[in-house]
């Protein structure tokens, strides 16, 4: 007979309450600042994230309405140059960084396991690391905010500007190495991402039955394991320059500034779809649950979330129309920005046709959604005009381009962000959002930020630049402003609106139970919130909408939800085949550990000494991240690392 | 209910080598860490079209020191295999005969390529080449010193009787990523060693 | 707690099909195009720029030598949509082979997606054709537009 | 509502905006005043008009498939059963094949107008390089002949209905040189050297302004672009080589620029002769300031050389230690500097 530790037949059955509550032994985490310091339960990560997104959304959004103040007429004195500089840069940073990828991570990682049907992440501790590393590097960037010394570049930063010689403050240190340093949590994230879908789905889950939510965090998380690293290697050579007098951006030496450009749109191109594909995935998933009807062209429209990001590297040159490249090279990389929109006419066609063949339930989460599908084709075809050549070579870093990428972010990030969270809302808590105050949130958030931004194309088109501190009122553009500003500040009203109704509905909202809208995929399957394992028993699928089955009636067979694998040897899940879902091993899942902490706190010591000379401080926090990452790698007897020996 | 049943078969419990999380982990970990020298080689043939000949020192880095330390790195390799062969089949000796050889050998790359920084005319600020040349070979630096703490700690695992026929999924991924490191080593010192003499 | 080990019965497989299909086939077809699209955009990138901005100035009417690119740009396209379209046609031969895998036709494969090989079969049908007007939107610029700015 | 009666609408409420007010928007691009911003004009207008199309009527869809069928009772959301009803993909199919006819006609006149405007259609005779400098635009405009050669500074003056070549060399950082009215941007990158050309199509003021993020000024690093017609830009052009003569009674104040203003700012034909500055020897033929602050009037003149860092946070130019009677020397010797 075989070592039972080693392998086993794993029992299927239906779960009792004696053996839930062995998994409640098993999996929670200990009361207290000890539990919450080293927790690596999943849906406890992903609310930190989305909480600490949230935050820095404000803070970036406070940055906004200064310098909205600042531009709500010619000549205004509330912010100087050098601190709408700092302004600027830092809402960039804060809202592309800080924000809009974290906050997806933060959905994605509450959500994936709940709905690929696992007990948690493929790396818990690596999940902790990630969130522990992303709060150190924002607050690492944010300190130079605080002592006057922000990031001053724009966020893409360009070289010369920031190269030493015309930025001798700290100023592109703290953004150097806050990006590097962000870059490992991005970068441990996304590895994560990619095996836990890989390796930890429910049985029967193939390729074929995943969320679209999960195609656009899969894709964005391959994407950034492959362009982080080019952002990542820019800062590092910046810092090299910077500090060590290296001549990679250095002019006179023979250092190329459009070496800078390349590194750094090869990465952040990528990066936006980064930023909108989960986002749209949040859509493709959430507006199908409230028009009644599955997703209109499952297929297409998952290949369309791979295809964009695909797509997605190939168009970086976009961005450098106006650097003396030929234009013929330009014309490849303008076909190339032009046929993105493809992918994505089909996610709009698909999303509309939903609509119109489903019965729309309008709740808030829904209003969120379908507006979204508007402020995307507005942000889409704005693109799409930026990516004719000609065109470009006028709209480019004017505000056309600055309300593109506003309609991008804020309409196919936010929107559906915010949608996300009056949808899921009652899977974290339990309760759920107050509709009448979320009706008012959406049309308050909605009307605002139409109001702010599609009058700023027009700004645009009357060519005010961006990045300009002050304009002259002969200049023509001081109306356009003055309503932008007026509907940047009823925006940050809605925004208002969705932080005070969280905070409401959390003591007072409606008792939610496990599936309040009747939606089709497995989160809902489980009690709200969810227990600290999930499922009692692993489910098993068999197809992609396993709680609709029995009322599309196409599938003849049926997804098991109460009957599935029963796995308590220890913290435990399973382990299946990347295509197909079919089990192969029974995974030990790590407990608790300091140890995500330590390291964190050890690579914070590391980078803040290189920032600021220390070379000691430097050498010490290395040291504690490898003393941390020795102990946390250490093989355990229950894990299964050591053979037990049977004397 | 399906009367098409499929009985699950006996699973293996916990990380069993490729099965395990780690293995994967660490092949996403080799693509990124890939992908981030293949952006430098980028950089470093963009300054090479960008500033043609005019950028290259008038001595190219000496072969003196490097040859041997490529060498011996590619040496490391079998020696890698074997410490891996020997886990998978639980054979402790050759296991640690495996980590032992690729320890030395990874260690006198190491050291071969700090005694080239030190005998090398050319200095990190000394133009774009000695700006590239110390940033490749730095970053594989600390790659490689990332590999030869990985074999310590083997080493030390593997003393103290971790590993065997049924568990070794760290020496596996450890292989994977040492693997990693050589190909890197070899391609820097192509790049930087033999293409500036083939220019 | 139960123990009926060995009396597990799931569902049916994802994918019965998957035997009658290569593997490496499969990824041929759902990456060869986006391959040869990424390819023959970066390579007609590096060698139409370079023609006429080699290094720190423009050569306004091109490099000496370098005037003969143009039909080397349009062969590289030409061996993209090849290649492209052979990795549709593979795709097309397995969706042939395997679209009885489940029940339903073709538009239901498309919008439910069961029957996870037919599923990529028809995913690497999409991507294909798909990169086949990718390429040929890239190809359009080399039509119109003069290799250098004169 | 069909796309046949919405498209032109847009067009002509397009050509609304664009049209009547230009001269009030002098950074407008919505108009063109030469052969190299005509067809990007249109071709703009144009993606415009699709853009607009598309956003309304997806819009519509979207507006009309939600009123329908909608059910505004949440509390009911478990009486609509979950069902599948056919024909969505024919959405899809419809969709793509109007959105892909859309773009690559999109494709199409993009290349043609890239085509257009790739060179000008005759041989330039004049090429003026144009060195971007935080936060100040030098021209140098070249000439076989040395002798021929000049320096401005803030003002480029061309010849109407000729193509010139400009040459543009990055001195410090990234700037970006930008008439909208004659053509889109392009970058002054220091290390390579860029070129593009400019026509301006109708005697007039072009106002032109640095359009890439160059530091703590970037939004007051504007210049002007005149075209005159030939005779007038030969005289000016004549009229710009000639040195700078000092009267007898601007002696006092041409010595006191030499020495506070010299080590940075050229007047040819006095002892100042730094490069770092604009040259200033025909500085009163401008009609703008330290990058289009503020007009050249005698009272911002003093204002500016009395305190640079109160009109222009941050700009490179110090204060001088000069006394009142000083300044006003200072800038009387400068009035003369026709």
């Amino acid at each position: 007979m075989a070592d039972p530790e080693l392998e086993r037949r794993p029992e299927f059955a239906t779960a009792t309450v004696a053996y839930a509550h062995d998994l409640e032994r098993l999996w929670e985490t200990s009361p207290g600042i000890a539990g919450w310091l080293s927790t690596v339960d999943h849906k406890e990560i992903g609310i930190r994230y989305l909480v600490t997104a949230f935050a820095f959304l404000c803070a970036g959004g406070i940055e906004a309405l200064l310098m909205r103040l600042q531009l709500a007429g010619p000549d205004r004195h509330v912010l100087g140059p050098h601190a709408y500089d700092q302004a600027f840069s830092m809402h960039g940073i804060s809202m592309i960084f800080l924000y809009a990828f974290p906050v997806l991570s933060g959905f994605s990682n509450y959500l994936w396991p709940l709905v690929l049907g696992s007990r948690d992440m493929a790396f818990p501790r690596l999940n902790a690391l990630s969130y522990w590393i992303y709060v150190a590097a924002g607050l690492f960037m944010y300190a130079g905010l605080a002592i006057g010394q922000a990031p001053n570049d724009g966020w893409y930063n360009y070289v010369p500007y920031a190269n030493r010689e015309y930025n001798p403050g700290m100023n592109e240190d703290f953004y150097s190495l806050g990006m590097i340093f962000l870059g490992i949590s991005t970068t441990v994230g996304s590895i994560n991402f990619i095996v836990t879908l890989a390796r930890t789905r429910a049985p029967g889950m193939s390729v074929n039955r995943l969320p679209i939510l999960v195609w656009g965090t899969l894709t964005a998380s391959v994407a950034n394991v492959l362009a982080v690293p080019s952002v990542s290697l820019a800062f590092f050579l910046l810092w090299m320059d910077r500090q060590f007098g290296t001549h990679f951006f250095d002019v006179p030496q023979g250092g190329q500034p459009l070496l800078w450009q390349h590194l750094f749109w090869m990465y952040a191109h990528p990066w936006v779809y980064a930023l909108v594909l989960p986002a749209m995935g949040i859509v493709s998933d959430g507006l199908p649950t409230f028009c009644r009807r599955p997703l209109v062209g499952y297929a297409p429209v998952a290949l369309a979330t791979v295809a964009t990001m695909i797509l997605g590297f190939g168009v970086w040159v976009h961005h450098m129309f106006a650097t003396g490249i030929p234009n013929l090279a330009l014309a490849f990389f303008g076909g190339a920005s032009i046929v993105i929109a493809v992918p994505s006419a089909v996610a709009v066609f698909a999303w509309t046709a939903t609509i119109w063949l489903g019965r729309p339930v309008i709740t808030t989460a829904f209003l969120f959604f379908a507006s979204m599908i508007v402020l995307f084709v507005i942000g889409g075809v704005s693109g799409f005009m930026t990516g004719s050549v000609p065109v470009d070579w006028q709209l480019t870093e004017t505000y056309f381009v600055v309300a593109h990428i506003h309609y991008v972010l804020i309409g196919i990030n936010v929107f559906p962000v915010v949608g996300g969270i009056y949808y899921w809302f009652p899977k974290f808590t339990g309760r759920m959002l107050d509709e009448k105050l979320g009706k008012w949130n959406f049309w308050t958030m909605f009307i605002g930020f139409n109001v702010a931004f599609l009058p700023m194309h027009l700004t645009g088109l009357w060519g005010m630049p961006r990045r300009i501190y002050t304009y002259s009122p002969d200049m023509g553009w001081t109306t356009l402003n003055a309503i932008t500003t007026v509907g940047a500040f009823i925006f940050a009203i809605g925004v208002a609106m969705l932080l005070i109704n969280v905070v409401i509905s959390l003591r007072v909202g409606r008792i939610a139970g496990a599936n309040p809208w009747d939606a089709p995929t497995l989160e809902w399957s489980v009690p709200s919130p969810p227990p600290p394992y999930n499922f009692a028993v692993i489910p098993h699928v068999a197809s992609r909408h396993p709680l609709w089955e029995d009322r599309l009636g196409e599938s003849e067979v049926t997804s098991l939800v109460t009957r599935g694998l029963l796995l308590d040897h220890g913290r435990e899940t399973i382990g299946t085949s990347p295509l197909d879902g079919d089990p192969d091993v029974i995974l030990k899942m790590p407990g608790d550990s300091y140890m995500p902490l330590l390291l964190s706190v050890g690579l914070t010591m590391g980078f803040v000494g290189l920032l600021v000379h220390l070379w000691w401080l430097a050498v010490a926090g290395a040291a504690v991240a490898l003393i941390a990452g020795v102990v946390w790698l250490w093989p355990r007897g229950t894990l299964g690392q050591r053979r037990v020996r049977h004397v | 209910m399906s009367e098409t049943a499929r009985s699950l078969p006996v699973l293996p419990v916990g990380t069993p080598g490729r099965r395990s999380l780690g293995w994967w982990g660490m092949l996403w970990a080799i693509v990124t860490e890939g992908t981030l020298f293949a952006y430098l080689l980028f950089s470093y043939g963009y300054f090479a079209v960008q500033l043609a000949g005019n950028w290259m020192p008038r001595q190219v880095p000496p072969l003196r020191l490097a040859l041997p330390g490529i060498v011996l790195l590619v040496i490391s390799v079998p020696a890698m295999w074997l410490g891996s062969f020997g886990a998978r089949r639980g054979r402790t000796v050759a296991l640690l005969i495996g980590l032992v050889l690729a320890l030395a050998l990874g260690a006198a790359f190491g050291v071969l390529q700090g005694l080239d920084w030190r005998s090398e005319p050319l200095t990190l600020r000394q133009g774009e080449f000695g700006s590239v040349y110390y940033t490749l070979t730095g970053l594989h630096l600390a790659h490689l010193a990332a590999g030869l703490l990985g074999l310590l700690l083997m080493l030390i695992w593997s003393a103290l009787g971790y590993f065997d026929a049924r568990r070794h999924a760290p020496v596996l991924i450890l292989a994977a990523y040492w693997y990693f490191v050589v190909v890197v080593g070899v391609t820097v010192f192509v790049a930087l060693y033999v293409l500036p003499r083939v220019w | 707690m139960v123990a009926d080990a060995g009396a597990y019965s799931g569902p049916a497989h994802p994918a019965p099909a998957r035997g009658r299909v290569r593997l490496g086939g499969v990824f041929f077809g759902l990456i060869g195009g986006p391959a040869a699209w990424v390819t023959q955009l970066i390579v007609n990138y590096g060698l139409a720029s370079y023609s006429c901005f080699p290094r720190i100035r423009p050569s306004p009417y091109g490099l000496p030598g370098w005037h003969g690119i143009w039909g080397g740009l349009l062969a590289i396209n030409l061996v993209a949509v090849a290649v492209t379209v052979a990795a549709a046609w593979i795709s097309f031969r397995d969706w042939h082979t395997t679209r009885g895998e489940h029940p339903g036709h073709s538009p239901h494969a498309l919008d439910a997606g069961e029957g996870r090989t037919r599923f990529l079969a028809l995913v690497g049908i999409m991507t294909a054709l798909g990169f086949v007007a990718a390429i040929v939107f890239d190809t359009v610029a080399l039509l119109a537009v003069p290799q250098c700015p004169g | 509502m069909s796309i046949r009666r919405v498209a032109p609408a847009a067009a002509a409420l397009l050509t609304l905006l664009a049209q009547p007010a230009a001269g009030q928007r002098p950074l407008g691009y919505l108009h063109g005043e030469g052969p190299k911003a005509w067809p990007v004009v249109q071709l703009t207008l144009g993606l415009l008009a699709i853009a607009c199309v598309v956003v309304i009527v997806t819009s519509a869809l979207v507006v009309v498939g939600i009123w329908r069928r909608r059910v505004t009772d949440i509390t009911d959301i478990r009486s609509v059963p979950p069902t599948r009803a056919g024909g969505g993909l024919r959405w899809i199919a419809i969709g793509l094949g109007i959105s892909g006819v859309a773009l690559l006609g999109s494709l199409i006149w993009t290349v043609v107008v890239l085509a257009a405007v790739n060179g000008p259609s005759r041989p330039t005779r004049l090429t003026i390089e144009v060195t971007g400098q935080q936060w100040w635009w030098k021209a140098r405009y070249l000439d076989d002949d040395p002798s021929q050669q000049f320096i401005t500074a803030g003002e480029i003056h061309i010849p109407v209905g000729e193509p010139v070549r400009v040459r543009l060399i990055g001195g410090d950082v990234i700037h970006s040189f930008w008439v909208p009215a004659l053509a889109g941007k392009m970058e002054t990158i220091p290390g390579q050297i860029n070129e593009t050309w400019i026509e301006a199509g109708q005697p007039g003021i072009y106002r032109g302004q640095c359009s890439e993020y160059c530091g703590v000024q970037h939004a007051h690093m504007g210049f002007l672009v005149v075209a005159d017609p030939a005779e007038k830009f030969a005289a000016w052009r004549a009229a710009q080589l000639r040195p700078a003569q000092v009267a007898v009674p601007q002696q006092t104040g041409a010595t006191l620029f030499v020495y506070h203003c010299g080590a940075c700012h050229t007047v040819r034909g006095t002892g100042a002769g730094g490069t770092v500055a604009p040259d200033l020897t025909h500085l009163m033929s401008r009609g703008i300031l330290a990058g289009d602050v503020v007009a050249n009037t005698i009272g911002n003149l003093a204002g500016w050389i009395a305190n640079p860092q109160g009109v222009k946070p941050g700009t490179r130019m110090p204060a001088q230690d000069l006394s009142g009677p000083e300044l006003q020397r200072v800038v009387g010797f400068l009035q003369t500097l026709k």
